[in-house]
């Protein structure tokens, strides 16, 4: 379906929409305890990220923030099969690939409030989270860098002999810009650790990645540029993504180098907290908030014999730690002034002269 | 005469020249459906059509060597860098093409093109979204560098930039886009390479650059109220540089101090001190200061980058200090 | 064959061969005076290089270098089939790419000499030969800018719908770099009228292109990724090369976009000036230089019953004009001091204050 | 006690630091099988193996980013920027990354790394090719900046570099790889942020860097026999600077000159002159003067970069005219 442009005045392009059937990886060979932890995981991220907007509108969190409302499944199926010392590179929309690591939600949420008992103590933000105990290398907020860096700490990994894999989320509009290339070609070229996960959201900021991009599918149509298989997964299925995750992986971690996998997905709300998402046709919009990763999930426990009553409890845990989370991050200090002027070096201080 | 946003004084600067000459397009990420992330572009597509006002992919060195070479084929192209951060995956092109192509061809390639961009902070955007980087344009020789500080001057300088033969770098600061004041009706062309005196003093000469000019007014009239009072130059553009407007005002106060949003190390006031110390020191009656957001990158916390900026406060008790002293 | 890190400290990789036969061109349907006029400028390009490598030795050019020895058939043949106004961009390998749109020699070569009577007075340099008047728009030294400004000549033509094309050539280690890849994904979504041009020669500077690339064909393994035909055509014959071209310029002129040409062949020197080239195994030089694009093209026209003699009087010709040049450019005056501080702007002047 | 080449010194001071801790590595564009386009890293591949000298493909993004990455989990990397006008096409990764990590994570990481490179001009390389941009690099928080002018400075400083916690940019300089002269036998480690007073003087200080350092002293025993005794300090370090000896030799000399091979505008010595006018004001016995390439890009014929770089000469009429007026 082909929408004219003076239905949107934002270019023109097919939409994109989500499969039909919900069940198509009932079947996968996944123990209950797995599938369930990847359940509370998800819902996790859900209600962190509902909550971190909430606090937007009530102007607790300042700048700006990207939310994964929609894309969880990416970020809860790599987590779950990712070793405990594997590496994360993710982008500015980094909440739920932080939470995927384990680091908890207080520090998280007290960062996105600049605060002193924020996971980096207010100074990165909401586009900046890292935690290098939990594996989680950092968030970058300038498109295309850190394909580059994920490779350096494959490389570091692979020189080690450590049998760690990196592994770097990004999205569609990324696959665009030169470092993407530049990154694919050297990972390639060395065999590196490193498997590069494209969030594909079908959109860049406001515009259709359709509508800038050569080819239909922005990294599998560019895989073997790189001598690399073009896989796609269903991005709102977490047990495509955690299958998928595994095997990748693997093949890492047997020394066969590095993947490309290209994760469909969406956005249920706008780029960043300004933007409503008008751009975005509704009939796209609704069919993909039907395909909603979490009623995904739940669905598929519940054929699978999960009672609703033990998913509410689940619900109701993380309900809770969220609520407690927000009230700690809430009850933060600010940082202190001194704070502004440490670690630029690693004495701790920013002088530059003597 | 009507009140009109920094924002959309932008859209108005463009939209004024689109109009009189079809040369000029305009290519960017986001800027012709979206009229822009920050909205300085709203209306142009409507306006001018798919043909003229263009969304491109995430890939700033494409967007500027397109620009570049439809400059030199005989389009007036303005390009959008989102963000001043962005510069820095697009640099080479600036500095190495965009700079040195005319002066390395002896005069035979001419490039009349304006790259605009959201610069510097206030807004809690963190460290990769909120520098200000005229500094690092004012070092290349071969750009010109603009710095608006009001609606009014927007509209003028924009259009003075897009009608300029050479490369310009067009420096809308973030932190002013939703300010709001009165523009003149009708067309409005202003000069490139001429400051604006924005308040008259005997007693100091404070320069400043976009959003730090409201801040040094502001603190202008706190040092009023002190007995001081204070000559406010808003340096409006860094290359061509005024040094008329600036070593004149400094003659007549002999005092001089520099209000700039960029870390410390060769913020562009450090040029600027230094010809004055070479050209005026017989004119000096006592050390240039350059107050500057110190040499950190800056915080995102809203608490944590309200301290790193240089405030009015801070401008108003540096130079009572320094004249007391 | 595979030769061992051991035999020469360069990486590890195949060593590509040229084609044996040289006639698989002859039947090509080319008349003979278009013939003649590719042999001519073939020698052109052929002694001036040459010449400019024995200016070298003798200290007359300072600063580097960069031939095109054994790579002029690209340059002739492109040549040859562009149109007037049509667009070059040239690296700073550009000597015959400059020499191939009709530039006289003489302010060619002495540019290289840094003489007031250079093609930019001594400004630019044998790196950076410019002639807008021949439509020759620039050598470009920063690897993979100058991708991305051909597209703006392109869009400008584009625009204009002027029909002219803009023809872009650069080197095989050029494909890994992220400009190569933004520009040809910004010149196939906006279907630009340019060609690329990939000379790719085997090697970057001292490093082979097969032990840092991916694919084995640095330009052509990636075209479908910018969803564009893999072209690949013999480098060093010319007629390959004119026939390919006109296609390919005739494609861009029915606005049906851009393309993607690798020319495969060889450079019979070193990367530049400073460099003996030793990196590059014995046999492999050797099969390069028997299939030289002149050997090439002379045995093609002797083959179509072009005597000897006739080709004789071309050399002789073109030998002439290079002597000519060379007592020029040496004859020539040294840049006035004032040239030093004109033409950084538009008002033709330096000044950066008032 | 050995002479050595600047080109040689290069390699022995990263071989020095390659042979006491395996986690240092060296990549870049032909730095292994070619030795370097400079000759900067032979015997590299041989002593150390393709596991810690590695070719790499040209992708400075690329090799940056891996040198980052590499840094940040373990390894203490060396990356090449074959010259330094590439920078440019990897500034991304320099000014966004490599320098703010550390801050943007409150400390969390920590970047080991040295980014060397191939500076300056004075060898006829052209405007895309000749560039001194040390003040590109002075700008930016976070990042150490230096620039070795003697053989024996290059083995301990790039020692120093190797075995410091922060990203440094090594800046060799391309006119000095052939100079000559003794380097003490066995380890050598110097200490980073230290200038050296290169000749003692009482008349004027003259401040330079790189290949201006040998010009500053010839222009300084030119003055001498004009009877002015100038003392010459070689900066070495502009980030951390090191005031304590520049401004200390202000204050016995009373005027201050910088030799900058960079062109005019916030060219490095803008930033020190700047620091001299305000905290040593009434040192000062006249104006600061800085000898810099005009504000032009590099000219290509030898003729005309020799014009344009600042030539011992220069520096010397310079300084003899401002202590005479
Ligand atoms: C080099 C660079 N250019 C532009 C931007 C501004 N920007 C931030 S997010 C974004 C869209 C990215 O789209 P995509 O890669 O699809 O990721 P998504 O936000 O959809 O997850 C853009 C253009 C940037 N941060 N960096
Ligand atoms: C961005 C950048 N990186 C590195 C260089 C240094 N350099 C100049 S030519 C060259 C090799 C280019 O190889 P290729 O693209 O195959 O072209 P060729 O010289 O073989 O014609 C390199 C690495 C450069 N000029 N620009
Ligand atoms: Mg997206
Ligand atoms: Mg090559």
């Amino acid at each position: 379906m082909r929408l004219p442009l003076s239905d949107h005045g934002y270019g023109q392009h097919d939409i994109v929409l989500p499969p039909k059937a919900q069940d198509r990886h009932d079947g996968a060979d996944i123990d209950l305890s797995k599938r369930l932890s990847v359940y509370r995981k998800l819902q996790e991220m859900r209600q962190f990220e509902k909550r971190a907007y909430d606090l937007f509108m009530r102007q607790l969190v300042k700048g700006t923030s990207h939310l994964s409302l929609g894309m969880e499944a990416i970020a809860a199926g790599f987590g779950a099969a990712m070793r405990p010392d594997d590496y994360t590179f993710a982008t500015y929309r980094g909440h739920a690939h932080t939470l995927a690591r384990g680091v908890p939600m207080t520090p998280v949420l007290a960062e996105l409030l600049g605060r002193a008992n924020g996971l980096m103590g207010g100074k990165g933000g909401s586009m900046h989270l890292t935690s290098v105990k939990h594996g989680m290398m950092g968030s970058y907020a300038i498109i295309g860098a850190h394909l580059t860096i994920a490779n350096g700490a494959a490389w570091s990994a692979q020189y080690r002999r450590s049998g760690q894999v990196a592994v770097c989320f990004f999205g569609d509009g990324t696959t665009n810009i030169g470092a993407f290339h530049e990154a694919l070609n050297y990972a390639s070229v060395f065999g590196l650790p490193v498997v590069f996960v494209c969030e594909n959201n079908l959109y860049m900021e406001y515009t259709a990645i359709a509508d800038i991009t050569a080819v239909p599918r922005p990294a599998a149509d560019r895989a073997t540029a790189y001598r690399l298989e073009p896989i796609v997964v269903d991005g709102n299925d977490a047990d495509d993504v955690y299958l998928t995750a595994l095997s990748v992986l693997e093949r890492a971690r047997r020394g066969e180098g590095p993947s490309l996998v290209e994760a469909v997905t969406y956005r249920h709300g706008g780029h960043s907290r300004a933007d409503p998402g008008k751009y975005r046709p509704d009939a796209e919009v609704e069919a993909w908030k039907a395909y909603d990763p979490i009623t995904v999930y739940r669905g598929r426990l519940r054929r699978l014999g999960v009672a609703d009553a033990d998913l509410d409890v689940i619900d109701k845990e993380v309900a809770d730690a969220v609520e407690l989370a927000t009230e700690e991050a809430i009850a933060g200090e600010l940082p202190s002034p001194a704070s502004a002027l440490t670690d630029v070096w690693s004495d701790g201080g920013s002088s530059w002269r003597n | 005469m009507a009140q009109l946003t920094y924002r959309d004084a932008v859209a108005r600067g463009i939209a004024q020249e689109m109009r009189r000459d079809d040369r000029v397009v305009l290519i960017g990420e986001d800027v012709a459906g979206a009229g822009g992330v920050f909205k300085t572009t709203v209306g142009l597509l409507d306006e001018f059509g798919p043909r003229r006002v263009i969304d491109t992919p995430i890939a700033e060195q494409a967007i500027l060597g397109a620009a570049m070479g439809a400059a030199m084929t005989g389009l007036r192209p303005v390009a959008e860098i989102m963000f001043s951060d962005f510069f820095a995956v697009c640099w080479d092109l600036v500095v190495n093409e965009i700079a040195k192509t005319r002066y390395m061809t002896n005069g035979q390639v001419t490039l009349p093109l304006v790259v605009k961009t959201g610069n510097g902070g206030a807004l809690r955007f963190g460290a990769q979204h909120s520098q200000s980087i005229e500094n690092w344009a004012m070092a290349i020789p071969g750009v010109k560098v603009v710095t608006p500080s009001t609606p009014a001057d927007v509209v003028g300088l924009m259009a003075a930039a897009i009608r300029d033969d050479d490369p310009v770098l067009f420096f809308e600061h973030k932190g002013l886009y939703a300010a709001k004041s009165e523009v003149p009706d009708g067309e409005i062309v202003d000069s490139l390479g001429t400051a604006k005196v924005r308040r008259t003093g005997r007693d100091a000469t404070i320069l400043a650059l976009g959003l730090m000019v409201p801040r040094a007014i502001e603190a202008a009239e706190h040092l009023a109220a002190r007995g001081i009072d204070a000559e406010v130059i808003d340096v409006r553009s860094l290359v061509p540089l005024d040094t008329a407007t600036i070593l004149g005002s400094l003659h007549k106060t002999g005092r001089l101090f520099t209000v700039e949003e960029n870390p410390r190390l060769l913020g562009w006031g450090a040029e600027i001190a230094s010809i004055a110390v070479d050209e005026c020191f017989w004119d000096l009656d006592g050390p240039i200061q350059r107050i500057t957001t110190p040499h950190v990158p800056l915080p995102a916390a809203d608490s944590l980058e309200d301290l790193v900026l240089p405030s009015a406060e801070l401008v108003a008790t540096t130079v009572e200090k320094a004249l007391q002293s």
